[in-house]
């Protein structure tokens, strides 16, 4: 029963486990990226399933370039991070609330 | 071979930022002045360009993807302006601080071209790369300067913030290409009312919320405005926000209108909680930056109430206008702290302020014009910003609504004027005048002149902005 | 009758590794956990016929970005002590009810829709051309200009991280050899008068 | 003729208008001697022109004027305006006021001798003669008012002359308070004969009187009448008068005695088509009048300053007029005012001359035996004192006992009671004047040696104007009765209900009053001259009655403990509770300091931590799924 | 001849010569021009004057130009019988207050006469404008010149009392843009004059009137929003007191008359009692909080809250009179003896004001308990301060009189309680000025600071003549005056009894 509705409640469970991973987690940045990329990998399944449920070849073309911003985004994050890492010396989130109120 | 004509601007910002690249490497910073004139250039060129595309007939190239329309040149042509004065103001403030000079310039121009993209996507690929194209170079701008040790951690804070957020968007755009079929804006708009939906409708406008800055999605806003450089910062409270009007343009407007009275109500409760908590949260603050964070959220407040009136009661045109103004203002208000800290002290607090009067009487009155301009008191812009955008939430029989919003800029204005009490009522700590370079006072009093000019004559303005819808 | 068993295994294997990536405390481990789930997810879209896509997924994504994931937690030498969250278990069950409210929003909506696409959705008959043909006629004509900004994109996106990490201020003492060449008397020479 | 009458009162009012304007603001300009002189020009010409007026009016039967001189205001149908009424009630007025004017402007110059505010002095009085002059001749209610008040202001001026003394601030306030009450009351008189007759106008409005209702016309009297109260010290509002002694001599004369407290009763004199038909009003006049005339007169008795004995007398000849008033005898009541303003001005003047010989010492127990050093003084005294008690040849004869007769004939409710307090007033006013007399001039000497070396005689320029005074203290009564009371003095200008017409008879050597009279002298003769100790013995005996008296009934204890501490604590409590606490403090600072609290709650809000932004950011996500899909409201 | 424009533009550009020119080595410069514009204007006021027919209520030296067509918002400005007096009262307090600033302001003068140069161009705006929103637009816009001048040279704790006072009127008018726009969305018109016949019903009357009442209620200031008004005083600077004193609350009167009454007639006439009664409170309420005063700026601000008690109380006693008397020309003399109380009430309090700010500029300090005696050292002054105090108890003779006896006149034709109330005033007035005055002015000299004063100088006595001019001007012949409202009134009062229900 490898049916469209089915795939869409998967995507959506992993989109909501990328968000939950966020939310979750209180320590590394790291964990953070992942979650966002968790989030990309959701949605791409999202739209390849409508795509060919809908022989419509667009969803596809979508997919192919958010998976190449995904790669140009967890490239920026990672040298944030590495910013972070010099200036701060950890990558603790719960450290970095020295901007708040 | 697709018309190529519209993206005329786009082609030649693109092309002037490979060759400030390119000259950038060859003078290996010698004279970095060349790279602040390029750079201008390359905005005045495109404005050109812009103002001679401004009159053609709507046209649309690259299969539907890409569209001219008067809306789209008209926001291209204020974020020109407003980058332009970004520029002008922060040249100095850059060349102080230890940051790779050329980057900064080229970064922004990236983000601008995205923005270019951005407002005249009419195919929900281009929407969301034009998207990215924007936000992902203010990320590396905001970590760019890194001896303040605020800016990585602003930066990371953006950063996963707007993943998450065009995560969400983008789960929205998936939805809508599931329900309607297809990628392309016209075709969405003619599919029929349908819950689906609505439920990617809610995903989008939290992505364009969040661009935004609005109400509950504005926890960033704060954590940035005060991490990042001055001078990233008055560049991320300006042309940004335009872009974003574009967005909410297209994405509400041009594609779903049949789903009007769902994001009109979305609209309203953002709008209350955005006016509310801005207003509210800005009180007590003793950072200016974090206080006009604040105050930026509030504004969207407002500019969302002209956004929920709809198009009979010229609720758009109320918002693109209440839009510019906000612009003017923000970049006036940052700008003059851009100036304060350009001697390398960074003037962050509302004390460092304390004086300013008989420091130098034309920056601060030009300040105050400001301030009153954005508590909305007559003679300025914001004063026909705010009615106009109030007139038309009356005019569609929410009294009540613009009675609270009334009420919040009354408690919004307590801020404001408890700057002008900083700077007008109290004596400074340093008697010495604050001597600040020519071109910066020409730059401020620009502002300044504009936002009392328009606030005496603001008919054409809104005309301009009438005419575009 | 396969597809099914194959839907079943290949979203199981999806969420479980998603769940561990999240989860679990060491980074490299839950680096790993999302490459499990990205070959996860690789099945599933070879399922679906969009295979060019689950190979660049696979040789693209896992290959460079995790890599670069990997890279990065190696350099930083986190030592996985310092991250360590004692009571996890009270915000697992948080995570789960997000997921369970937004996945039961979506069956309500799905349940509520008449849009045709997905009511009368039905698997595409083997189509006439291969995957990889239809996406590269769409990508150069219908697509060029996202193309194109994809380029630009990344473009952006090495400036930034370049910019980013790479700046060091010039007190390195090394030798710049053309300044040395193309020196000018003036620079050097200063008459005393 | 009329347009030559209104030029004439023009004259007489703008005169001392002029002179007092140019006295007080070239003062130190023109000098001392410039001062006084431009001053009494002034009055001497508005006394000259007012006996002109006083003869055409009187004797060359000119037909009264009333004319407008200005239109004041216009609003819907009312027409304000600033005019003149000159009949013989006004012309006598104008005549008696300027006359008294010029007499102790004249007595001034000696008295205020040695004053540094001197101009200032002059400018005042002839201010003063301004406004009762306005106040008299006055042909509406608006400029009656506006010369009401304005002798009030000049009254408070002048009592709080000498502003150093804290005593002198205290009377001045204290009068010109009490006047206000009695102001109120006035206002809405003529706020109620606006509302009723529809003008502001005498002529109209006495026009109308018979038409009125009888209420409304109790009304309208009623409330002038607490004016009159105001103005003429009658019983509640009389407490001002005895602390405007604080005042130097001069005014005390002019304003205490002859002048201004006589508006009161010249008010109702005019009133008198209107209160002709209000029986009540009448017998409330009539009552407030008697009671006053007794009561204060037994006051004078306890007195020792003989400046306040010298004004409770006043207090209690006003009583006198005002019972005449109630009894319908306005032009008796007006007589008597001419003769009291006579005699009573001199005794106060005689007073003042005192006073200057015993350098400001105004205890009569300090004096004693001054016959021999003040003949002149004395004489004065003496005359002023004998037309006070109405001892037959002098003017206060001819006046008092009309009025008791008056009283007598009354037939509005409590004339009984009028008539015995009126004649029981006739003993005890002989008993208070010839204590003052005994106890000044007569007697064993009670001043140190030091002052005996320099008690002398007052020199000329004080004793011409006690002579002035004293001349017609005794002949005014005899030459002005027939004309003013017996044919119809006052003609049209007073207004007497036939069934309140009085049979008033040339008064008698044989009348009652004559007898309590004398007996009142003799008493007094007994008391102060015979047995000097007896009434100290006296005062043991009636201790409490004693007390009483000197307590003043009260009525000075209850202002000085009640009235005033209350107000002030109300305002204090109206201000610190209800101003600052409640309006300023919870309701404006409160909610002030609630924006504040909320302000840090939505700080907290901002908590730094990203998965606490993340958080929120979902949760706006989840809710406003659920709202838009699940409750499309 | 555009009269009104040029009487509002004129100052405006003044200030701008003054701003430019004026520097703080030299003060006289721009106090030179600043008193050259201030004549000027005031000059300009006499073709104002004699070309103003008082009989007709139809707008005079009507201008009418195009500003935003787009919403209909046009800059035309009118004057009629209510606001020409008003307009003339402007121009002359400003006159003396420039005359006043000559030595009590000496830090920043050009900013000091730039502001209130500024100020009066905008209330005289407010007071010709026709326009709703060009009405708003100045009437916000006179905020911040009378901001910045309590502020910066106001004594103590200024930022206070400022923020206060910003706050209060923003406040109040906030509400103001509200009706307005809900005007505007039932007439699609922006001209004042178009909703005077604009059908309403009850029930929207009612929230029009509210809306109105909070606005205008701030500005007189009435009862319970009163409390800015003792702050603001005692914290402004002489020049900024007489012009919060004679211009500010003058603005909230006249919205009542050219706003509420014409606008919501049935609304007023049904909540007129409660008007009353507001009014009655801050005459009796608020005369005996100030005789508690021991500041004197704060004691004349409550003096003043009680003279304005009685410009409301006039306004509003129409309805009972007519309903009483039966006749529309009962009714004339409570609105013209409103009107005439808010001119004369500009004249009496102004004065008092500018005396205690010479107090002030001597010897710093407000306190009574820090004065006593003065009249022995400041003998003209205290003569001077004298004529104002008596104006202030309403003395006849003075402009304090004229307004509060035809409204205690009136007051009597509407109800006997409401007229013994009214009359009141005469004993609180004339306590809480006089024994002020006795405690500053007599008694012997209290300390050697009052013992050191000496007597005001030439321009002092120009001012303080001047203002005496005005006070008894208007208290001996208050006809020309009254002659300019007949016209207005009339027909402000058939505009209010006509009901607007459908």
């Amino acid at each position: 029963m490898m049916t469209l509705n089915a795939f869409l409640i998967v995507a959506a469970i992993l989109f909501g486990l990328g968000m939950a991973g966020i939310v979750i987690n209180r320590k590394n940045v790291i964990a953070l990226l992942m979650s966002i990329e968790l989030i990309l990998l959701a949605v791409n399944t999202n739209l390849i399933a409508f795509s060919y449920y809908m022989n419509d070849i667009a969803g596809q073309i979508f997919v192919f370039f958010i998976l190449a911003i995904a790669a140009a985004e967890a490239a920026i994050g990672l040298a944030i991070l590495m910013v972070l890492y010099r200036t701060r010396g950890t990558i603790n989130v719960g450290a970095m609330d020295t901007l708040k109120g | 071979m697709p018309n190529l004509i519209p993206l005329l601007p786009e082609i030649f910002m693109l092309s002037m930022i490979c060759f400030i690249i390119l000259t950038d490497l060859i003078l290996r910073s010698k004279k970095p002045g060349v790279i602040y004139y390029l750079s201008q250039f390359t905005l005045f060129g495109s404005f050109i360009i812009t103002a001679y595309l401004y009159s053609s007939p709507v046209i649309t190239s690259f299969s539907q993807s890409f569209i001219l329309d008067p809306l789209a040149s008209l926001l291209k042509i204020f974020i020109y302006i407003s980058s332009f004065f970004v520029f002008w103001f922060s040249r100095v403030y850059v060349s102080e601080r230890k940051m790779p000079q050329a980057e900064y310039y080229v970064l922004t121009l990236f983000s601008i071209l995205g923005m270019m993209l951005l407002v005249s996507a009419h195919n929900f690929i281009v929407l969301f790369l034009a998207l990215e194209m924007s936000t992902l170079p203010v990320y590396a701008l905001v970590a760019l300067w890194n001896d303040s040790p605020y800016g990585a951690e602003a930066s990371m804070k953006y950063f996963v913030m707007g993943a998450l957020a065009s995560g969400i968007l983008l789960y929205g755009l998936s939805m809508l290409y599931g329900a309607t079929g297809t990628l392309d804006m016209v075709a969405v708009s003619q599919s029929p009312h349908d819950l689906l939906l609505v439920f990617a409708l809610v995903f989008i406008l939290v992505g364009i919320a969040f661009k935004f800055g609005a109400a509950p999605f504005h926890s960033w806003v704060p954590d940035v405005y005060t991490g990042a450089p001055t001078a990233i910062t008055l560049f991320i409270t300006s042309a940004p926000k335009i872009a974003a009007m574009g967005l909410a343009f297209r994405l509400l407007v041009d594609t779903m209108p049949v789903l009007q009275p769902e994001w009109q109500q979305i609209l309203i409760v953002l709008s209350i909680a955005s006016m509310a908590l801005g207003n509210i949260a800005a009180i007590i603050q003793t950072n200016l930056k974090r206080m006009f964070a604040y105050s930026s959220v509030a504004h969207i407040g407002y500019m969302f109430l002209g956004l929920l009136a709809g198009q009979t009661a010229h609720g758009y045109a109320a918002a693109l206008f209440y839009m510019f103004s906000y612009t003017l203002m923000a970049i006036g208000a940052f700008g003059l702290l851009v100036i304060l800290s350009s001697k390398g002290i960074e003037v962050e607090e509302i004390s460092d302020l304390r004086g300013l009067n008989s420091r130098n009487p034309w920056l601060a009155f030009m300040m105050l014009l400001v301030l009153f301009s954005m508590a909305g008191i007559p003679p300025t812009v914001g004063f026909f910003a705010k009615l106009w955008v109030l007139e038309s939430v009356v005019q569609i029989h929410l009294v009540w609504l613009a009675t609270l919003a009334l009420v919040f800029a009354i408690i919004g204005s307590y801020y404001y004027i408890n700057v002008v009490k900083v700077m007008y009522f109290e004596e400074p700590d340093t008697a010495a005048p604050f001597v600040c370079p020519d071109n910066l006072t020409l730059a401020m009093s620009v502002v300044g002149m504009m936002v009392l000019i328009l606030g005496i004559i603001p008919s054409s303005m809104i005309m301009l902005c009438r005419s575009v819808f | 009758m396969i597809v099914n068993v194959l839907f079943m295994f290949f979203s199981a294997l999806l969420l479980g590794a998603g769940l561990m990536v999240i989860t679990v405390q060491n980074p490299v481990k839950s680096a790993l956990f999302l490459v499990l789930a990205f070959i996860a997810a690789t099945g599933l879209w070879l399922l679906l016929t969009a295979e060019f896509l689950a190979l660049i997924l696979v040789l693209v994504y896992v290959g460079a970005v995790m890599t670069l994931f990997l890279f990065v937690v190696m350099t930083l030498n986190i030592d996985p002590a310092s991250l360590r969250q004692p009571y996890l278990k009270f915000y697992i069950p948080l995570g789960l009810l997000f997921t369970a409210l937004l996945g039961g929003l979506l069956i309500y909506a799905l349940g509520h829709t008449q849009s045709p696409f997905i009511i009368y959705a039905q698997s595409m008959n083997p189509a006439s051309t291969s995957n990889v043909t239809q996406l590269g006629t769409q990508l150069y004509t219908e697509y060029a200009l996202p193309f194109e900004m994809t380029g630009v994109l990344l473009l952006i996106a090495i400036i930034a991280a370049i910019s980013l990490s790479l700046f060091q201020p010039f007190s390195s003492k090394h030798q710049s050899i053309d300044a040395q060449i193309n020196v000018r008397k003036a620079d050097r020479l200063r008459t005393v008068k | 003729m009329n347009d030559s009458l209104t030029n004439l009162t023009l004259g007489i009012i703008l005169a001392p208008l002029f002179a007092g304007l140019i006295a007080g603001v070239f003062g130190n300009r023109i000098g001392r001697v410039g001062a006084h002189s431009i001053t009494i020009l002034g009055v001497f010409i508005s006394f000259v022109l007012s006996m002109i007026i006083c003869d055409h009016i009187f004797w060359g039967n000119i037909s009264p004027l009333n004319s407008n001189i200005y239109t004041w205001g216009l609003s819907g149908n009312l027409n304000l305006s600033v005019g003149f009424l000159i009949d013989r009630l006004s012309a006598a007025m104008m005549g008696i006021v300027s006359f008294i004017s010029l007499v102790v402007h004249i007595y001034s110059i000696g008295y205020m001798k040695d004053d540094n505010g001197y101009q200032r002095f002059f400018s005042y009085i002839s201010l003063f003669t301004f406004a009762m002059l306005m106040l008299v001749s006055a042909n509406n209610f608006l400029q009656l008012y506006f010369g009401w008040e304005g002798v009030g202001l000049v009254s408070y001026l002048l009592i709080g002359f000498w502003f150093n003394k804290e005593s002198a601030n205290f009377g001045s306030l204290k009068a010109f308070l009490v006047n206000r009450v009695g102001d109120f009351g006035f206002l809405l008189g003529i706020a109620a004969i606006l509302r009723y007759t529809g003008s502001l106008d005498f002529a109209t409005v006495f026009g109308l009187g018979s038409t009125l209702p009888v209420h409304q016309v109790t009304v309208i009297c009623l409330l002038l009448f607490v004016g009159a109260m105001g103005k003429s010290a009658q019983m509640p509002l009389h407490i001002w008068l005895p602390e405007s002694m604080e005042g130097p001599t001069p005014i005390s004369a002019l304003i205490h005695a002859a002048t201004m407290v006589t508006a009161g009763i010249y008010m109702v004199a005019r009133m008198s088509p209107l209160y002709e038909y209000s029986t009540t009003a009448l017998s409330t006049v009539l009552i407030i009048g008697a009671t006053g005339a007794l009561f204060t007169g037994i006051l004078a008795l306890v007195q020792n300053d003989i400046k306040r004995v010298v004004a409770y007398s006043t207090l209690s000849q006003l009583g006198y007029m005002v019972a005449a008033l109630g009894a319908s005898a306005y032009s008796v009541a007006i007589f008597h005012l001419i003769t009291h303003a006579f005699f009573k001005a001199l005794l106060f003047l005689a007073a003042g001359s005192v006073i200057i010989a015993m350098h400001h010492e105004q205890d009569m127990r300090h004096m004693g035996g001054l016959r021999k050093y003040m003949p002149v003084t004395y004489i004065c005294f003496l005359i002023g004192a004998l037309a006070l008690c109405a001892i037959p040849p002098f003017a206060g004869f001819f006046s008092k006992d009309l009025i008791i007769d008056a009283v007598e004939q009354a037939k509005v409710v409590g004339s009984h009671y009028a008539y015995y307090c009126v004649l029981i007033g006739a003993f005890v006013t002989p008993l208070y004047t010839f204590r003052a007399l005994f106890l000044t001039f007569h007697g064993k000497e009670r001043f140190s040696e030091e002052t005996r070396g320099h008690i002398h005689e007052s020199p000329w320029i004080v004793l011409f104007p006690l002579i002035l005074l004293a001349i017609p203290s005794v002949i005014a009564g005899a030459y002005l009765i027939t004309p003013l009371v017996f044919n119809n003095g006052f003609g049209s200008s007073i207004f007497i209900l036939p069934d309140h017409a009085l049979e008033l008879v040339m008064p008698s050597l044989y009348s009652l009053s004559l007898l309590f009279a004398v007996g009142g002298i003799i008493v007094a003769w007994i008391f102060y001259i015979i047995f000097p100790t007896w009434p100290a013995k006296l005062s043991e005996t009636f201790s409490l009655l004693y007390r009483v008296l000197i307590l003043k009934y009260g009525f000075d204890w209850f202002n000085e403990h009640i009235i005033v501490p209350g107000v002030r604590f109300l305002a204090t409590t109206f201000y610190k509770v209800g101003d600052e606490k409640i309006v300023d403090d919870t309701l404006v600072n409160g909610s002030g300091r609630l924006m504040t609290k909320l302000s840090h709650v939505a700080r907290k809000l901002q908590s730094g931590y990203l998965y606490h932004y993340a958080f929120l950011m979902l949760a706006g996500l989840l809710i406003l799924l659920y709202w838009i899909l699940l409750c499309p409201c | 001849m555009p009269l009104l424009s040029l009487l509002i533009w004129l100052p405006v550009l003044g200030a701008i010569i003054v701003l430019i020119v004026g520097k703080d080595t030299n003060p006289n410069v721009s106090r030179w021009i600043a008193l050259i514009t201030s004549i000027i204007t005031l000059l300009l006021c006499i073709p104002l004057y004699m070309g103003f027919n008082g009989h007709s209520y139809a707008m005079q030296f009507q201008e009418h130009y195009q500003w935003i067509p787009v919403y209909g918002i046009n800059y035309s400005l009118g004057v009629d019988g209510i606001s020409a007096p008003l307009i003339m009262l402007t121009v002359f307090t400003t006159l003396l207050v420039v005359i006043a600033s000559w030595n009590a302001i000496n830090t920043k003068v050009s900013q000091y006469l730039a502001s209130f140069l500024v100020m009066q161009s905008m209330v005289t705006g407010v007071f010709a404008a026709t326009d709703a929103i060009l009405f708003y637009v100045f009437w916000e816009a006179m905020l911040i010149p009378m901001y910045l001048s309590i502020g910066i040279w106001g004594s103590a704790n200024r930022s206070y009392a400022s923020i206060k006072f910003f706050l209060f009127t923003f406040l109040g008018s906030a509400l103001l843009l509200i009706v307005i726009l809900y005007l505007r969305s039932q007439n699609h018109s922006f001209n004042i004059i178009d909703y005077y016949s604009l059908k309403l019903s009850l029930h929207a009357q009612l929230w029009i009137f509210a809306g109105f009442l909070l606005a205008f209620a701030v500005k007189v200031p009435m009862w319970p929003v009163h409390t800015w008004l003792p702050d603001a005083h005692t914290e402004a600077p002489a020049g900024g007191s007489v012009v919060l004193a004679a211009l500010m609350l003058k603005l909230g009167a006249y919205g009542f008359l050219r706003f509420t009454l014409p606008i919501t007639p049935d609304a007023s006439h049904v909540l007129d009692k409660f008007m009353i009664g507001l009014s009655l409170i801050a005459i009796i309420y608020i005369g005996l909080v100030a005789i508690a005063q021991t500041d004197m700026k704060k004691l004349i601000a409550y003096s003043s809250i009680a003279h304005m008690g009685f410009v409301t109380l006039g306004s509003f006693m129409i309805f009972i009179i007519i309903r009483k008397t039966g006749s529309i020309a009962d009714a004339y003399m409570s609105l013209e003896g409103a009107m005439v109380q808010m001119i004369s009430h500009a004249f009496s309090s102004g004065a008092m004001f500018l005396g205690v700010g010479v107090l002030y500029t001597r010897i710093h300090s407000r306190l009574i308990k820090d004065f006593g005696g003065v009249a022995n050292t400041m003998p003209v002054f205290a003569a001077f301060f004298m004529i104002f105090a008596m104006s202030n108890a309403g003395l006849p003779g003075t402009s304090g009189f004229v307004g509060e006896f035809m409204i205690i006149l009136s007051a009597f034709k509407a109800n006997f309680w409401i007229s013994v109330a009214a009359a009141s005033t005469l004993i609180w007035a004339a306590a809480y000025t006089l024994w002020m005055y006795k405690r500053v002015f007599f008694g012997k000299i209290a300390n050697d600071k009052v013992a050191a004063l000496v007597d005001i100088n030439f321009s002092d006595k120009v001012l303080f003549t001047l203002l005496t001019i005005g006070v008894l001007g208007i208290g001996v012949y208050p006809l020309p005056l009254l002659n300019m409202m007949h016209g207005t009134v009339g027909h402000l009062l058939t505009l209010s009894l006509q009901t607007k229900v459908t």
